[in-house]
């Protein structure tokens, strides 16, 4: 609670103020990683249902070429990454903790890794149901993060219509500057993209909304876009979670998604600004997604920076060459404020990777001891969604999970975090919240079980 | 009481019968434990209760040998209890010799928790009160209470005159300068003024009634 | 006869004299039914229709038990008319309102052995209140009762999300908890007197 | 209204039991949560307390004996009628004794002494003692709970006139510069006084359970 | 890259975490209260010294005794039965009976918080509900207040403060007589203005340089205070100031029905306990709503509850239970005043 309000209209009402610590890599341009030694691209890179091998072990495969087809509409193909030999296809280690089946390439070490594979489309001639078939053929996914298949957005259900399609330039996690770079360096693969997915959806206008803090980013958009009209650049105040898709929404035009629905329901799609330029880039070409720019920073880290890393990258890999440090301790996958921690280095990069931050002991002020709720409100305050975290987080504790769910709106969490970095009693929030989450899935996956 | 059954079986007319004279033979019984343990304690009441009372009026009119009570009707005065147990009473004390001592009255006012009752004594002859003694009251104990039993306080009623002009009014604890002034506890400045007030209101209403029935009362009739 | 006005007597039934805080009457159901307000919701309710009614008759009935000179029967009639009230008023919802009476079901039963609403009709009668004194005082009586169940409930409800000490949890906590609300409720004696 | 103490019959193995059991084991007040108006409501002296406990005791044994003498006539269709008809009639007798007797005492219970009809725990000792045992038995169980109650209502009399007024049965227990507790003669001086018994009552049995466990455990 | 695997640290997002903690307002609000507690040791003396000390000293004790009690560690670290010591102590007539402090230190911590389970679970504001409890058990005690800047009050002490436990206060009116500086009688503004409707003057009200409670009189002082947590975010600003607002709308709606009676607005916002409660007590975070609508209808309703005690009741000061009461309905109206979540429609309650 601040004793002054926000008057601009333009701007995310609640919300926290973070650190940014962007300054580490927001000046260096993106650099190229070296191939590792082997690649480990997981079936399971996004949301969906895993894609299927198409390669048997042993096989040769091209840069760029398919390696898994898309198993179903909500799924989408493997590229291979490098050129090289399948090794074996086989269980892998995943940053989420679980298993999942992986292809193993180990590249030539000589051989030429220039994209070969693909060739040129004309994309104006298609129709916007092509268009959505070429996107799932690239194998694009959400590359914010969320790692949603991008073709699933531009399908509409029938009967609804876009007409705006809003790109999130937000980037508001501290740390990562993948989509500020990408930006800078390739505004004119943002803006490609951007007209493809308007194309696809039938929307007259798109937004380009960025933080303010990346006016060198706004800039070279702005310098790309040159007089036209549909296509305007905005620029919003800091704040995080901006970047949240529902949120940029109600920044930018003022809608409120439904509870529980999906940005068409208002008229709008949503998509990252990453994600656009490398449609905007591969379309065209008819390419496959097969690399990414990923942010590596943090207080334990030599040479921080933006790389372009081949997806199924070992973490491990990069971090040597990015140069980790002794007193690097841990290791979090993505933003500060959302992003796990993981416990194997020996996971691979995949698509939804957006950075890999190497933190010294005690970088952040986490050793607290947890105080009771003394129900200050500041989580009430910062709430994005104007859930009641407080209470939600009083419930938890008392174990009322499906409490929280049918009075208290559990489900609307994004687990942002807004609410367990304002917390002076340092009670993990968003930590309960994900038990409860889990928990209330169990007991329905339970109920189905018994009732089936 | 949730041992009550809540479906009853349907019931034969035996059954009705049956019940209806249970019934019936408690109910008797009942009422023949009333009527006895009523008409038993009706005398012992009755002594207890014109005990009481008889005792209040009693210290407020030190001497007094013959009490006759009067009731108030609509602004008339009648000798006796009358029938009307809602009726105002006024209790005429006499000393050995038949001379009227005073009178003796209730009032009652909201006080500071509840209302506060209260038995005054008042001499028409000297035209002032007399005496005053707290029936019921839920005072807060060590504050309000005092109203029953301060000395200081109580002393303000040896001698409370009726002045027609001056309101009766509780001023603050030792600032009473006129004799038809009460001066409060300290303290207890909400219970000494209800008692102010419950005193003006009711020797207001009631002295015009005395003066005009004045040579009855000094007969007892 | 009693000179008090209509609204005095409604607020020291609400607010002063609460039935429940400082009159102690009707402590069974604050005890009992104050764990969820849902619950303690609709006794409150509930709690009023019956007393409300019961206390109309047992004006009535007063009235002609004076006239009869029957005042010994005043207890036995008393329970006698809010036992049959309560069924009444039952019936009544049953047949007038079903889904009020799912709500209210089980509690208007309870009612019967609630001191709150035999209560109402042994100070009506005490304290001599006419007939619209009557109404009043039940009303500012039953509506401090539901005041003081409710808060009851919500506060309860609160604090079943505390790390209550063993030893307090149950009835002890429900009495301390209304020993404070009762020093709070202090705060309104003397109300409407003049100073 | 906890109605899981109603239908709780003590063990019928012994008198003495029957009587013992509502004196301490089944404590009304301090076990069951029963008759908590008047407890609260009339403890705030030793003298009212007590008599209020007299009130309440003769009227559970009376209608205990009645309801019981009559137990095996009684329709289960008329039962609560009949026993609430009982109560009430003793009530009246009682509210009558005391007015006769004393009328101080009566003008300090006021209404409280009509609303023993409405006391719980004698609907509830008739219910679930009364109307299944015979009157013998059931005139102890009455003594027992209302010997009970009356101790209740006098240890928290005892708590509230000592400390509110300094008194114990009006005799000045302090000398006069006492400063008297007021708040234990207000209506919170009830609820927390009643509070803190049941804390030293709940304090005592967890104690006693524990030791037993511990017994037990060693055996 | 050999690091990470000897001690590796495992966390939960988010990995930030602002430097704000309970321990860190509750030591803010002990030093906003600092400077109250020094004005009042200037305006009444020595015994005012004494009464803050003990006060803090006995709920020190009593929540370290509750701790070793249940077995928990001493919580007495994070400053907040600090704050109630001093509240409880600045609401207390400057004489008091220390043995009757005592009393209410440990009501107010043993009662009022740890009986609920200690902080963060406590219904009411503890200092309240002490300062409630010591209101009706000592009513005269409670009443007796000494007169501002009395003469000696740095070399002597009001004659009440050492009264031996368990007995009476002596009666203060001839030390009054002995030491006052002006026509004090015993009464504070408040009650002159109850009782005989004497409204005092604005520029002692503000300033503090009258009688009252050991720490309510200083209205600037106060509301500086309060700006200070305010301004650092350690206080919800909205409960304070609509508390304050709908005190001086309801003062005034009195005030000019009829201005003989009933003070004038000015008056009724500067006088008594009504700042003290306002800023320090109304916005304890434990015992109000989080609902952003919630602490606006709670501030209101407390500000409300106090003028009509003040004016229509039998006591001069509200304050006290306009809070308490409050505290009573903070988790009704927090109920009722769930925030309506994003993207939900219509607006659905929650009970």
């Amino acid at each position: 609670m601040k004793l002054f309000g926000w008057f601009g209209d333009k701007a995310l009402h609640r919300g926290v103020h973070v650190p940014e610590c962007k300054e580490q890599t927001a000046h260096l341009p993106i650099r190229r990683m070296n191939f590792p030694p082997v690649v480990i691209v997981p079936m399971s890179q996004h949301a969906g249902t895993p894609a299927i091998p198409i390669v048997k072990e042993g096989q040769e495969v091209v840069r760029g070429e398919p390696i898994a087809r898309p198993d179903g509409f909500v799924s989408v193909p493997m590229h291979a990454p490098v050129t090289g030999k399948v090794e074996r296809i086989a269980l892998a280690p995943s940053a989420r903790g679980d298993l999942s089946l992986a292809i193993y390439i180990r590249p030539y070490p000589a051989a030429s890794q220039e994209v070969l594979y693909g060739e040129p489309q004309n994309i104006d001639q298609m129709s916007p149901e092509e268009i959505v078939r070429a996107v799932q053929e690239t194998g694009v996914v959400g590359l914010g993060g969320a790692a949603f298949p991008t073709h699933v957005k531009m399908k509409l259900p029938e009967g609804r219509t876009v007409d705006t399609v809003v790109v999130n330039g937000c980037e508001c996690e501290p740390y990562l500057t993948t989509d500020h770079r990408v930006m800078v360096e390739q505004p004119r693969a943002v803006i490609h993209g951007t007209r493809i997915a308007m194309k696809a959806l039938g929307a007259p206008r798109a937004i380009i909304g960025v933080e303010d803090n990346k006016p060198d980013a706004i800039q070279a958009l702005r310098d790309a876009l040159a007089a036209e009209s549909a296509i305007t650049v905005e620029a919003v105040p800091t704040k995080y979670p901006q970047g949240a898709e529902k949120m940029l929404i109600e920044v930018l035009l003022g809608r409120e998604v439904p509870s529980g629905g999906l940005p068409s329901e208002v008229g709008v799609a949503v998509f990252n600004v990453a994600t656009l330029a490398q449609i905007g880039d591969l379309l065209p070409r008819r390419q496959g997604l097969i690399e990414r720019v990923i942010t590596i920073a943090g207080t334990a880290v030599r040479k921080p920076g933006n790389y372009l890393t081949v997806l199924g990258t070992p973490i491990r890999w990069a971090l040597e060459q990015a140069g980790a440090t002794e007193q690097a301790a841990s290791v979090i996958l993505g933003g500060p404020m959302m992003g796990p921690t993981i416990s194997s280095l020996d996971v691979p990069i995949t698509k939804g990777v957006t950075g890999i931050l190497v933190m010294a002991r005690d970088s952040f002020n986490s050793r607290h001891t947890i105080f009771p709720c003394i129900r200050c409100g500041a989580c009430v305050e910062v709430c994005p969604l104007h859930l009641n975290p407080s209470r939600l987080g009083m419930l938890a504790r008392k174990g009322r999970y499906e409490e929280m769910e049918s009075d208290f709106h559990l489900m609307d969490c994004f687990e942002c975090g807004c609410c367990s970095y304002v917390c002076p009693s340092h009670i993990p929030l968003v930590q309960y919240f994900r038990v409860a989450k889990q928990m209330n899935r169990e007991r329905k996956a339970r109920h189905a079980a018994a009732s089936a | 009481m949730n041992s009550q059954a809540p479906s009853r079986p349907p019931l034969s007319t035996a059954d009705g019968i049956k019940m209806v004279r249970l019934l019936g033979t408690v109910s008797f019984v009942c009422g023949l434990l009333i009527v006895i343990t009523h008409r038993g304690t009706l005398s012992a009441i009755g002594r207890n209760q014109e005990r009481l009372t008889r005792e209040a009026v009693a210290e407020l009119l030190p001497g007094m040998q013959r009490q006759v009570v009067y009731s108030v009707h609509g602004g008339e005065l009648s000798k006796g209890e009358g029938s009307d147990r809602l009726a105002g009473k006024i209790y005429a004390g006499y000393d050995a010799s038949g001379k009227l001592l005073g009178l003796v009255m209730e009032a009652s006012e909201r006080g500071y928790a509840d209302m506060i009752k209260a038995m005054y004594a008042y001499s028409p002859s000297k035209r002032c009160i007399t005496g005053f003694k707290v029936l019921e009251m839920k005072e807060t104990p060590g504050l309000g209470d005092k109203i029953a039993t301060d000395k200081n306080f109580l002393e303000n009623f040896k001698q409370l005159v009726y002045d027609p002009d001056h309101p009766i009014v509780a001023v603050k604890a030792g600032a009473k300068k006129n004799n038809w002034e009460i001066d409060a506890i300290s303290g207890a400045t909400i219970s000494s003024r209800a008692v102010g007030r419950m005193l003006n209101r009711s020797i207001r209403e009631m002295a015009p009634l005395i003066e005009r029935n004045l040579r009855r009362i000094e007969k007892g009739e | 006869m009693n000179n008090q006005s209509l609204g005095h007597i409604f607020i020291d039934a609400l607010l002063i004299n609460n039935f429940v805080l400082s009159v102690f009457l009707g402590i069974c159901p604050f005890i009992g039914v104050s764990a969820k307000l849902a619950t303690a919701w609709r006794m409150g309710v509930a709690v009023i229709f019956v007393t409300l009614v019961s206390s109309l008759l047992a004006y009535g009935t007063n009235a002609l038990l004076v006239v009869l000179n029957a005042e010994y029967l005043r207890i036995i009639s008393f329970i006698v008319i809010i036992a049959s009230t309560v069924q009444l008023v039952e019936m009544f919802i049953k047949k007038t309102s079903p889904a009020l009476f799912r709500a209210l079901g089980i509690y208007l039963p309870l009612i019967t052995t609630n001191c709150a609403v035999l209560g109402v009709a042994l100070f009506q009668t005490s304290r001599q209140y006419d007939f619209a004194q009557s109404v009043v005082f039940a009303a500012g009586a039953s509506f401090g009762f539901t005041i003081a169940l409710v808060l009851m409930a919500v506060i309860r409800e609160k604090l079943e999300l505390s790390d209550i000490p063993d030893t307090v949890r149950g009835t002890a906590l429900v009495l301390l908890l209304a020993g404070i609300l009762s020093l709070a409720f202090m705060g309104f004696s003397g109300m409407g007197v003049e100073s | 209204m906890t109605g899981a103490h109603l239908v709780q019959a003590p063990s019928p193995s012994e008198n003495y039991e029957t009587f013992f059991n509502g004196l301490w084991k089944q404590n009304p007040v301090f076990v069951q949560v029963l008759g908590m108006c008047p407890t609260l409501a009339v403890t705030n002296s030793v003298r009212n307390a007590l008599a209020m406990g007299a009130a309440t005791l003769f009227v559970l044994v009376c209608s205990n004996m009645l309801i019981s003498l009559v137990r095996k006539r009684v329709p289960k269709q008329v039962r609560i009628a009949t026993y609430i008809l009982i109560i009430a009639t003793f009530v009246t007798i009682v509210d009558y004794l005391i007015k006769a007797l004393s009328i101080a005492v009566y003008k300090a219970l006021g209404p409280f002494i009509a609303l023993i009809v409405v006391n719980c725990m004698i609907l509830g000792r008739a219910e679930a003692f009364a109307s299944r045992n015979p009157p013998g038995k059931a005139i102890l169980d009455g003594l027992g709970m209302g010997l009970g109650f009356s101790f209740a209502l006098l240890c928290l009399g005892a708590v509230r006139e000592v400390l509110g007024a300094g008194t114990f049965l009006g005799v000045p227990l302090f000398g006069p510069r006492f400063q008297p507790w007021v708040l234990f003669l207000l209506p919170p001086g009830g609820f927390l006084t009643l509070a803190l018994w049941l804390l030293v009552f709940r304090a005592w049995q967890s104690r006693k359970e524990r030791k037993q466990e511990q017994w037990r455990a060693a055996a | 890259m050999p690091p990470l695997a000897p001690e590796i640290e495992l966390r939960t997002s988010p990995h930030f975490h602002s430097n704000r903690s309970v321990e860190m307002i509750m030591r803010n609000v002990v030093y906003a209260l600092l400077p109250l507690c020094a004005f009042s040791v200037w305006n009444f003396g020595l015994s005012a010294l004494a009464l803050i000390l003990v006060s803090v000293l006995s709920c020190l004790v009593t929540e370290h005794l509750f701790c070793w009690l249940s077995r928990r560690k001493s919580s007495l670290g994070d400053w907040s039965v600090t704050i109630t010591g001093i509240l409880l102590a600045l609401t207390l007539p400057p004489g008091f009976p220390l043995w009757m402090v005592a009393v209410g230190g440990f009501v107010s911590v043993g009662l009022g918080k740890m009986a609920f389970g200690g902080l963060g679970f406590n219904v009411f504001n503890p200092a309240l509900v002490g300062r409630a409890f010591l209101q009706a058990c000592f009513p005269t005690a409670i009443t007796a207040y000494s007169p501002a800047l009395a003469k000696n009050r740095f070399t002597e002490f009001i004659p009440t403060t050492f009264t031996p436990p368990f007995l009476q206060p002596p009666p203060l009116a001839d030390w009054i007589e002995r030491v006052r500086v002006d026509a004090f009688s015993g009464a504070t503004p408040l009650m002159q203005q109850k009782f005989d409707k004497v409204t005092a003057d604005w520029q002692p009200l503000f300033f503090g340089t009258v009688s009252g409670s050991a720490g309510e009189t200083p209205a600037l002082l106060i509301l500086l205070c309060g700006a200070y947590l305010a301004a650092r975010n350690f206080m919800d600003w909205r409960i304070a100031f609509s508390m304050l607002a709908s005190a001086f709308v309801s003062g005034a709606a009195f005030h000019f029905l009829n201005p003989a009676v009933y003070p004038h607005p000015w008056f009724v916002l500067l006088s008594g306990g009504l700042m003290l409660g306002a800023v320090f007590m109304a916005t304890d975070m434990v015992a109000s709503p989080v609902t952003p609508t919630g602490v606006w209808i709670y501030g209101a309703l407390m500000g409300l509850i106090t003028v009509v005690i003040r004016n229509l009741g039998g006591l001069p000061e509200g304050v006290m239970y306009a809070i308490l009461l409050g505290n009573a309905v903070s988790p009704l109206i927090d109920n009722l005043t769930q925030p309506r979540v994003y993207g939900v429609h219509p607006r659905r309650r929650t009970a």
